[in-house]
């Protein structure tokens, strides 16, 4: 297959997604325990679009992503353990407790970053893909956004300026179907959001966002066109998002009828049957005990670190130093 | 009278105003079938059908211009913006287009929308969803900006905000949405725009205060009456058209002031307010107004950060000790 | 022809233009001899867009333009000697000589109005047909803007709503290759820009922005489409700007070559022509008399009437009255 | 030293810091073949190419996004906003992203861009393009938001933001591009941020003013001098960070101030100056602020009302007269 994963690869991807799915569901019981702070939003059923799409990409590639990232920021190599210390406020997270977990950033792997404005995330990778194109060099940049974020005007100008440079980035729409609590119907009179690429001269495309072969390989296509300077592509990768908006969702408007295929098409299933036809049932099983003992690591040690002490922050301010 | 509770008040302000005058209609995200995430508009949608309540798509920028020509043409709209923060998305729609057509073209047309929002930090929502930026608001002519604090004035604020003829900015606060109060029922419970509201008097300082930080600045006046300050606590209710009157005389009795608002300090409200005193009050004061507010720092998500930046009641109380010392 | 304009109506069409050019070559002039003030946009050999765009529809229907909107007004119906007394910043004027001739407003007949913010009448027009839409009337609107303006954000917001919502909303994309100095191809990779409305599932379409009757039909039928409840249409009319961008453009980037074409395919001459066939040259050449004469008394009645004197607006005001 | 016009030190600055560091760039509307409306980037898409000097298509709110990453990866955007009414569609860019990862991922990235505009009255160019929303941008925290009004200023401190690690609004007017002055050539002329620039010294009453308004300030000094008031004018040349210490030094001397901007004056960065007074030099203080700014009405097109709203030099005399008197 072409752009195909390695077996080496598919075995990180399995183990990273499972990373994630593992990280929101100890999350989401501390925050019934009332252990967490703000909002958390999970995308339990969605691992595969973040990890996979990361995975097809180079650690100097950049990357941004949304409120809902813990895939991407899994993907893309950050290390739970800080990503977990951010998350609960610790000194020691990825922004020292300033940012959470919508915001989290780590530019020495290029994930820059997270982002709580719906849409933001098309101009930043754009703006990302800019200074490639300026500078010369053979990076990618590539933003994850929602169906959500898709009617945002900023997602247009973005698309508009990409298209028009071939600027080396790619809009990986993943449409889990809901911009929080609405249906994708009642937010855009299309179906297929890919098909707006044609208005943007770009090549756009569907791809089963619960298949993490496929996520990757699409993804990888895309960035080896960028790379040969053939510009932008949109990927609307289909999926579904199966533990509702966050964790101040209040629910009640995702049926049982509707969730139940999706559950029987979870990615990590789907990740888990290939990789035992590949590997064995044992060394699949293993990769999971590991993926455990990493995840369980990273909140003992998460919890132990220090919060941090308030510090004005002097370049912020204003007033000039006398 | 009723006991309820803030977000209960508003929802019961606007069925009374979509019962009372079809062409009062809501959109925003997430408003409808789920009765927006603060529940407020719950049940309207039930209650008035699909066409005067609407789940829209995420496009601040284009819904608020929407809201501008909507009201130009004989509705009027009220818009839910889910976070004080996304204002911005909405600023093209309210300085080059809101603010302008007033004046340019009037006698021509009216201007009745209404722009519902909720600001605030306190509950870890981070440096994009935790802030108040009122000064941005209230800096833009012809453009009404008002910031009820009790459950009475949230009810009787927001109908005359959906009956005023010109644009209103309705500012809500995500710590406030419990709070509980009694509220004047029926349709005849109209709070004018424009007027403060004494929340308590006092003889030695006035504290002049916006939306949430009324309550912090009532819960200073009870730390300082401890070492026997007697402080007059004035909720402004609205930012602008500002009630320069009720400043005036406040600060004749007291001759000391302190100002408090949650938005940055630099170019904030709370700077507004120290001018106008400036402007109007300058013989009148012992002291320097003194100004409590956000440090000109992004907001940070940590508890232990965002607690220590969030203006609060030891602040004030201790601004006003420094007025009167 | 379905849909076609009346006689009448291409006389009225051909009378508007006419009234249209007049205005601006005299404005033009007074430009040089720097009688007027501020920036003026002509619309020479655009004409056909806004005047035979504006006669399609009723009286009640709402239409809105941009900085170049002398055709609209016009089109509209509003009186050139109050467009006039406006530009020249009397008290006469439209706006009481507050607006200039960019923001002209006549709400009586609909016309709300012009703007100079690229890219506001999308949703300014979307807004109004939601308006429509929730009072149940059977009005249209409809918002005439550039190919510069197709490309900002706020444009694929407001179509992506009127598809969605089926609102009764024309958007007209007169598309006069420039936004200001730069051909469209610099400011967008696709050069049909109507296909776009596949992306807001709604019709698209282009037509020859020289040709009134052309433009009246499409127009009419995007109006009837709307009446009948069955929502928004995007229509490109592909013209030219024979005038430059406005009169404070240094010019040096419209080639003659690029020109000659348009300038043969004035739309003047074109409705001229449609209309010598049908009434004869000598009722054609009595609308063009008329129309001079009622150009140049609106010019020597706006330039008698007086300048407004300074009230501060209380509306607008800070405080409170006491 | 060389004479120039504004406009051309811009030029030479721009050329000057294109040359010297390669990770400088150019993207605006218009400013690539045409060189700008305002012809500040005349012949740098011929000297530097379509890559680094780049016309786009009218998107002012991804663009602002655009140079806040590009920044962060190891560019250093130029960005020209046609218009600072413009600025509204920029605010999110500013207010949510900008001004935000500074902060939060301090010691992981620098945010070196610079976003220039130009705006102010007095042409005719009606209510969307006559504004100055500089509270708007000041009141941003990790922002710095410079005005230069000389042509020596304007090369130097736009060669200042360029090297600048944090994002800067560069502020010009379009009334000061034709204005003629001394301008020092060469690479070393930089003119830091954060300081004030006395344009004249006196004893009698400091007057404040940004931009254009420093013009408006000296002329007003020339007619109070005729009345024997020594006026001491100061540009403050950089609004954010602001330079405290000139403010407290000056009124220490004079015990008198007028704040000038051309922005509206409710909740105006002319009340944010108001303010700073308030809060650090009240005890030096003979007499109240004046504040002198646009009144808060949208801008009118017809001369006879523009003119009427413009803050200019006898406004300014007269606000100094009445706190001398
Ligand atoms: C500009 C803006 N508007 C509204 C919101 C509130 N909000 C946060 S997430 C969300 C839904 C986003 O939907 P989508 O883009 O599909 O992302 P998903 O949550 O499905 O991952 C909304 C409306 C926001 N954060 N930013
Ligand atoms: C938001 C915004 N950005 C930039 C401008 C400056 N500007 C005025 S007209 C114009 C070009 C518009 O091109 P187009 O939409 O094609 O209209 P045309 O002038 O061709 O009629 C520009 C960039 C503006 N007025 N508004
Ligand atoms: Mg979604
Ligand atoms: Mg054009």
């Amino acid at each position: 297959m072409q752009n195909a994963p390695s077996i080496e690869e598919q075995r990180e991807i399995h183990r990273r997604m499972i990373l994630t799915r593992r990280l929101e569901e100890i999350l989401g019981v501390m925050a019934k325990e009332g252990k967490t702070r703000g909002p958390l939003h999970r995308c339990d059923g969605q691992e595969a679009v973040g990890v996979a799409a990361c995975m097809a990409l180079r650690v100097d590639d950049y990357v941004c992503t949304t409120h809902r990232g813990h895939h991407v920021y899994v993907g893309k190599g950050m290390d739970a353990r800080r990503i977990v210390a951010e998350i609960m406020g610790r000194e020691t997270g990825y922004c020292k407790g300033r940012g959470g977990h919508m915001l989290l950033g780590d530019a020495s792997i290029g994930m820059i970053g997270g982002n709580a404005i719906v849409g933001a995330g098309l101009p930043a990778a754009t703006g990302m893909a800019l200074s490639i194109q300026v500078l010369k060099q053979d990076r990618v940049a590539m933003a994850v956004f929602g169906d959500g974020a898709a009617q945002t005007g900023i997602a247009h100008e973005s698309m508009n300026m990409a298209g028009l440079w071939k600027l080396p980035v790619i809009f990986l729409l993943e449409n889990n179907q809901y911009g929080l609590t609405v249906r994708q119907e009642v937010q855009s009179p299309i179906e297929d959001l890919f098909i707006r690429a044609a208005g943007y001269g770009m090549p756009g495309l569907k791809v089963d966002g619960n298949d993490p072969v496929a996520m990757y390989q699409v993804v990888a296509e895309a960035a080896a066109r960028a790379r040969r300077g053939e510009g932008a592509t949109l990927i609307e990768a289909k999926t579904y998002r199966m533990q509702g908006f966050s964790t101040s969702d209040m629910g009640g408007y995702q049926s049982e009828a509707e969730m139940a295929p999706w559950r029987d098409r979870d990615p990590i299933r789907i990740s888990a049957d290939t990789l035992t036809a590949l590997i064995g049932a044992d060394a699949v099983a293993q990769i999971a005990a590991e993926a455990e003992e990493e995840i369980q690591a990273a909140f003992t040690h998460a919890l132990a670190d220090p919060f941090p002490v308030y510090e004005f922050h002097t370049p912020s301010g204003a007033y000039a130093e006398e | 009278m009723a006991m309820m509770r803030y977000a209960e008040a508003l929802n019961a302000a606007l069925r009374e105003e979509m019962t009372r005058d079809p062409s009062v209609f809501m959109f925003g995200e997430d408003i409808g079938r789920y009765g927006g995430v603060f529940k407020v508009s719950k049940g309207l949608m039930d209650e008035f059908g699909e066409s005067r309540i609407r789940d829209t798509p995420i496009s601040e920028q284009a819904m608020t211009a929407m809201a501008v020509t909507a009201a130009m043409t004989g509705t009027r709209p009220i818009l839910e913006i889910m976070y004080a923060d996304f204002i911005p998305l909405c600023m093209d729609a309210l300085v080059n287009q809101a603010s302008v057509f007033g004046y340019l073209w009037e006698g021509q047309v009216n201007m009745p929308f209404v722009l519902r929002t909720q600001g605030g930090g306190g509950v870890g929502t981070g440096a994009q969803h935790a802030k108040s930026l009122d000064s941005f608001l209230a800096h833009i002519p012809g453009i009404k900006v008002v910031a009820p604090v009790t459950p009475a004035d949230a009810k009787g604020l927001l109908k005359a905000a959906i009956r005023d003829p010109q644009p209103v900015i309705f500012l809500e606060h995500k710590l406030l949405y419990n709070l509980r109060g009694e509220v004047p029922e029926g349709d005849d419970h109209i709070v004018p725009i424009g007027k403060a509201r004494i929340v308590q008097s006092g003889k030695d300082v006035s504290i002049f205060a916006t939306s949430k930080m009324v309550i912090e600045a009532e819960a200073a006046a009870k730390l300082l009456a401890k070492d026997g300050i007697d402080a007059e606590v004035i909720d402004l209710r609205t930012l602008r058209p500002l009630d320069l009157a009720s400043i005036k005389a406040s600060i004749a009795k007291t001759h000391h002031a302190v100002v408090v608002n949650e938005g940055w300090t630099f170019c904030g409200y709370a700077a507004e307010l120290s001018a106008t005193i400036m402007d109007h009050c300058f013989d009148d004061l012992d002291a320097p107004v003194m100004r409590v507010a956000m440090p000109d720092m992004p907001i940070p998500y940590s508890e232990p950060l965002e607690l220590a930046v969030i203006p609060n009641a030891a602040k004030i109380a201790a601004a006003a000790r420094r007025a009167l010392a």
